[in-house]
């Protein structure tokens, strides 16, 4: 198939029916790099806390580019292209540190922290002989900028000067959940989690969408009562689809009427240590689950106590990365960090529960890279886009395809 | 400070059976090695190195390493796999409880269903052994520090 | 190239000039999986000894395409693809296992020993909500089915409804062969090798239907008399020349008039333990090797007293998985099973023989990959396609062309 | 019951030998660490789990081990290559005629000429050693259990 | 993109703007070696003195493909594609020895040193049958042949009977320079060192045409004066740039007026064991670097004392290996030869020098693979594609690809 | 000649402080594991097996150990990567003066920031190890000859 020679179109069914092409087509996948992560989109980048004084920066990806956001001198937070502007080498090779200038290592031409050539070795030759020619501009050299946006201390850049403001982008509904975990308040980074995993990666995105999943697949959770489909829960979304939230509130544990379809819950199982799971309520409201997914790369979880974000980063069509940081907030006592760092046990490239799903993923993968003709179906909860308020529901994950063939002219 | 034939050779005779029993099994005879207020870290060499505490297995007793083996084999959904651990290069301390402190490295080769061996894990571990009652070692610390910071896909078992 | 683009055609020189972007081209290999892979043809995918109990199953792979093989309560096998008909993910795990209903991990959608989709979690939703929308029905979700046919204890399988009766698919000399030794008794399946052979699949078919390598290429085989283009010999293939037989008789060891040519023969080399070739005369004939090769995926090979099913899984042009099955009979003595397990050091991923032909399918895909716009020539035995009656010749390699060449259009 | 200092020393050298002679040759000598009568399994850990007798390598006495060196080094055509083995995690125990049985890990890298270095096999050896008449430790019987099922193209060499 | 497709094009800018998409496209890459490297061009291959005895051989490879460079019985040098005529499999599978004859491992034809096809096995059949067909001529199926040229001990292959002369084709520029380190005395070889690089292989004759990065990534030699962009030093081209020489001569260690820019320099590194660098005049001009690369796979190098030649054996787009041969002269003293093994540490696959090369290669192209649609700039030292007499300048690069877009018609 | 339980605890403690000082530093204390008159050779096996002498370490000397220690702490360009040893199957003999000659299968795995740990190299230890005034082993002779001759891209790092 060649989705550009327009001998490919997504199959009828609107978003009920997602084609297998979609996770394994190297054609869709350069168009996906082109026009969700270096398109109109606020990508994730890292937090405030991670970059706190001048000079700090870290290096990360927005889809396949490795990008350098770094804090100047007056504090200001920018973005740029890790990818010297004289013959293309990665300038910037630790994934964090300080630095007034970025000096690429070939030549050492140099970058301020607006990624602005400032420096170009040798430019009026040496002893008069070379250097650069007439009309040679450092200012004509520049790295390609990011533009940057940041809410709560979290930071997001983009490679489109024509992405809305950060604040419309999200929509009121995902704004004031994206607000009720990022409140103003300091951020400590507790630590890292990265992944490899072997599928493509909006099934990353589908599987935080998809509610229906939690409680079948999720044995540990279902046991010990974290999520279940029984429970009070709503799912929401932005006006685009692009964006979605799951809300949920933890209920009894133990067989219900409904807990019968839940074939895999394990009435017996009852922790050796309590202290895996003594969650205690820190947020205005009674959620006490809320994963919230951000277009095109963004995950912000918050499952009991554990806080983390999780960035999406694809490398081609069947692999992405997954790097999760973990935090709290500067106010936690050690009661509160401990129980964080505790109830990260579900939930990491060794997770109780996620590695469930690095596990389905796999599975998804190895299943649809079978059969690329076929489609996979997303009718739990009928055919709509709309908000829902339970979890038997696949209502995200079409709201999410939809914007996807916007986006994406599919 | 050197290790004397027979304490080394009582060393690698402890790391010989935790091998064993994370290769082959039984699992559940796992924790035993443990002594019952012990800490266990699975921690990136990353998060390690910068002073930062996250670890992606944290227990704090024999019971929170009872309660992942029993998750392991009851409620997380993993393909099969075979897991094969080397630790080498062991070298440690006497502690003043007649115990040691231990470094040693660690590889961890897995093979999934129909696939070809790859590392899974490789680095360090930074352990402390004590002794019981009756005089056997067990571990009171183990801190695994992992320098493959990404990890290809899950890790399901203990390493 | 490109196969499908029209830019690319067969040779002249009919099936003595085969080309070598066969082994190598990413659209032919597509090609391959759609017409002969689930095309009307029929794959081995195991032995009825390998689930005799109602609701054994085991999991294989036709082509690239992962399927479930089952036995259902009454004893009927059937045969589905491993793929989750909700979201694509591979239903079964285990290699092989007894189950009454198949429950995919992510949403435990369940299916029974056909395949049909029997459970769908919440289908009705939960407490009135969710659930699956008007018009949805279960039968409208069954995985893909497979046709199914056994004979003498081995199971057959097609993703195609067209396929032949198995007989007359087989034709009449091969299907004598095939009964021959699978005669209707117990088979008792002794263990399995699996290897991943860096090389085209074809390029195994080639090599078991090529009489003229083994004379020179198995130096083991020459040296013990094993095979020699000297001893009486038969080349057989079915009308189509998908199939083929490479049938021959034991004779003399050390040199004779012919054994000239056959420079790679040791004749000082005696075992120091003969037990590893004490073969038994067990079959009505005089034949002491058959090597029968099934169209698409399978070799039938008796050397000797060492019996074994080899199964071809393709990965993608350039590797293949070499899948042995190796058997014996419910009545064969201690003595017979331990001649079979001896004997099983000529032949497996580690065999004193066939290490010869992976090693050397390895060197031809090196040789090949290099040269996309060359050919390699069968003139051996003339340019014919027709059964012969001696070793020296590739008239078997030419008739799978001439079949190949038909399947699919080239 | 564990190893005292002065076996595991006698054992170590045995694997180290035994590692020796397969890596760096003479691979003719390397029959001899096994008695006359022994039994040397090379075992996919599918078939050992499941109870299947079928091995890839079967040798049932010192001879067939030296015809199977003999058919590696004369008869077996097959690309050059390097190997190299790391054997660890010893553990055993005595046995009644003072030997030992004895559990090991052991993984074998493969190199091809201008191949990137790759693992060939990995698993565990099942060894029985006994002691010749002078004293020596010699492999009674040595089953090579695989967890790397699936074999990278042709295991040519005994491990 | 698709380069056949004349869907696309070199951007304007001449050769002061190279497209990354060349380091990273497939169509460019086996366009690359089918017109470059299986072009009217000569790639080394190897030493006279790594084949002194009738019979030698050698085997390496031009581009991807793998060739057979042997000595026949009267002296004389020969090479021939490593492909057996028959069906492709690679016939020589050792690195070097010595042979009569070349015998392909499946069905042994065999071939002699000019790659004539001299032995076919049961060519006439056994036993009155089988055989090769009425036709069959051995002459029609020898070895696609390598035109050889020699110089100084130096061999050289074309898969083109067009090339021009050696003399020619290297121009005399490069044949004076040539000439001066292969000036007719025995060669002998030191030893090998092989690296495989993730990177596209023109970024190789890139850094070694680029006289602009020594001073300021090579920290080692600038610290110790070995090489310096205020030294005096020439960049010498062929008249098609293909070929290219950068001469340098050391100078000063320490800091100058020039040095200032250097910001990499390490004052205070003084060696503990100074035998590291004793370099001695070996040469009759005052020459002390001479790095000449020739078009379209070596580099000879001559860093003080340590020479060596470099083989460029590209894989794919995005990886090519790099093959040493340290080499001195049969009147070597121990002590040159001893000082030449020591100066080694700076040149090889753990070279204290040329390690930062390798590392810079690969920074390079995960930094242009993430950037398909944007170009490097090439102006340092002017536009032009001129001789130099300085080392502030990137025109031998320019000239290269000068040469690059004639012959590649890009 | 085998080496007694006490001898072999000795040299297994002088391997497992050489990996810890490579893998987890301070580098710049490796070299004092060396005499001052010493012997470090990098060397591809097939340099070594032909009898050609390139090596591609050669330090003829501490100091010279520490030059290379110190260029690639502030000169080699690298970019960031984390190596671990495995040595094992050490076996040896005793020497004239006290010391040990002794042969040890090695392999160093390599992690490179955001990529899946690999092979980096693998093969053998050739050396010679002398006794320090102190009576502490030193390395005299160190031949790390390298089976893995293709190396994957650059040896930053001693072996
Ligand atoms: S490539 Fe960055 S300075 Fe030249
Ligand atoms: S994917 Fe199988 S049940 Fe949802
Ligand atoms: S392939 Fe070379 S002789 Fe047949
Ligand atoms: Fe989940
Ligand atoms: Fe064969
Ligand atoms: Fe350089």
């Amino acid at each position: 198939m060649d989705v550009d020679g327009a001998t490919w179109s997504w199959p009828d069914g609107g978003v009920t029916e997602v084609p297998y092409a979609i996770y394994t087509d190297p054609g869709i996948f350069a168009r996906e790099m082109e026009r969700i992560f270096s398109g109109p989109s606020w990508a994730y980048v890292g937090l405030e806390a991670e970059i706190p004084q001048p000079g700090d920066y870290l290096v990360t990806r927005i889809g396949v580019r490795s990008v350098v956001i770094a804090r100047d001198e007056e504090g200001a937070i920018h973005g740029f292209a890790n990818r010297c502007a004289h013959r293309g080498v990665k300038v910037c090779r630790q994934r964090h540190g300080n630095a007034r200038f970025f000096v690429c290592p070939y030549h050492q031409w140099s970058y301020d922290a607006r990624g602005r050539l400032r420096g170009v070795p040798f430019i009026n030759g040496v002893r008069q002989q070379g250097g650069m020619p007439e009309g040679f501009a450092r200012e004509d050299h520049n790295l390609p900028p990011l533009d940057i946006a940041t809410r709560g201390g979290v930071i997001f850049a983009s490679f489109s000067a024509t992405a809305p403001r950060l604040e419309d982008y999200l929509g009121d509904t995902n704004l004031s959940y994206f607000d009720r975990v990022f409140d103003g308040r300091q951020l400590k980074v507790l630590g890292y989690s990265r992944q490899r995993i072997p599928g493509n990666w909006k099934l990353m995105f589908e599987n935080i969408k998809d509610p229906y999943h939690a409680s079948l697949l999720h044995v540990f959770l279902v046991t010990f009562g974290l999520f279940r489909a029984d429970q009070p829960a709503q799912v929401r979304m932005d006006p685009s689809g692009a964006h979605g939230l799951l809300i949920s509130r933890r209920g009894e544990q133990g067989a219900t009427a409904d807990t019968g379809e839940m074939s895999s819950m394990k009435e017996d199982f009852s922790l050796a240590d309590a202290r895996l799971l003594d969650p205690v309520k820190e947020f205005p409201d009674d959620a006490t689950v809320v994963m919230q997914t951000i277009w095109p790369n963004l995950i912000v979880q918050q499952q009991s106590n554990t806080l983390a974000l999780r960035q999406i980063q694809p490398l081609d069509p069947g692999r992405f990365e997954l790097h999760w940081t973990f935090f709290g907030y500067g106010d936690d006592d050690d009661a509160m960090t401990l129980r964080r760092l505790r109830q990260a046990n579900l939930m990491s490239s060794a997770g109780l529960v996620s590695a469930d799903d690095s596990e389905v993923i796999k599975l998804a993968q190895d299943g649809v890279a079978q059969y690329p003709d076929d489609v996979g179906v997303m009718l739990m909860g009928g055919r709509g886009t709309d908000d829902e308020d339970h979890m038997v529901t696949e209502t995200a994950i079409r709201a999410f395809y939809a914007h996807y063939r916007r986006v994406m002219g599919l | 400070m050197t290790l004397a034939a027979e304490e080394r050779a009582e060393l690698e005779e402890v790391y010989a059976r935790y091998a064993d029993l994370l290769d082959d099994g039984p699992l559940a005879d796992w924790p035993a090695l443990f002594h019952e207020e012990c800490l266990y870290l699975l921690i990136p060499r990353e998060n390690h190195d910068r002073g930062l505490p996250l670890a992606i297995m944290r227990c704090e007793s024999r019971g929170m390493l009872e309660d992942r083996v029993r998750a392991v084999q009851e409620t997380i959904m993993h393909e099969p796999r075979y897991l094969r651990h080397h630790i080498t290069n062991v070298r440690g301390a006497r502690t003043d409880d007649g115990g040691y402190s231990v470094i040693a490295n660690y590889s961890v080769i897995e093979v999934l269903q129909d696939e070809l061996p790859r590392i899974l894990s490789v680095g360090r571990y930074l352990d402390v052994l004590t002794r019981s009652p009756t005089g056997a070692l067990m571990f009171r610390e183990k801190r695994v520090v992992f320098d493959s910071v990404m990890v290809p896909n899950t890790i399901v078992y203990p390493l």
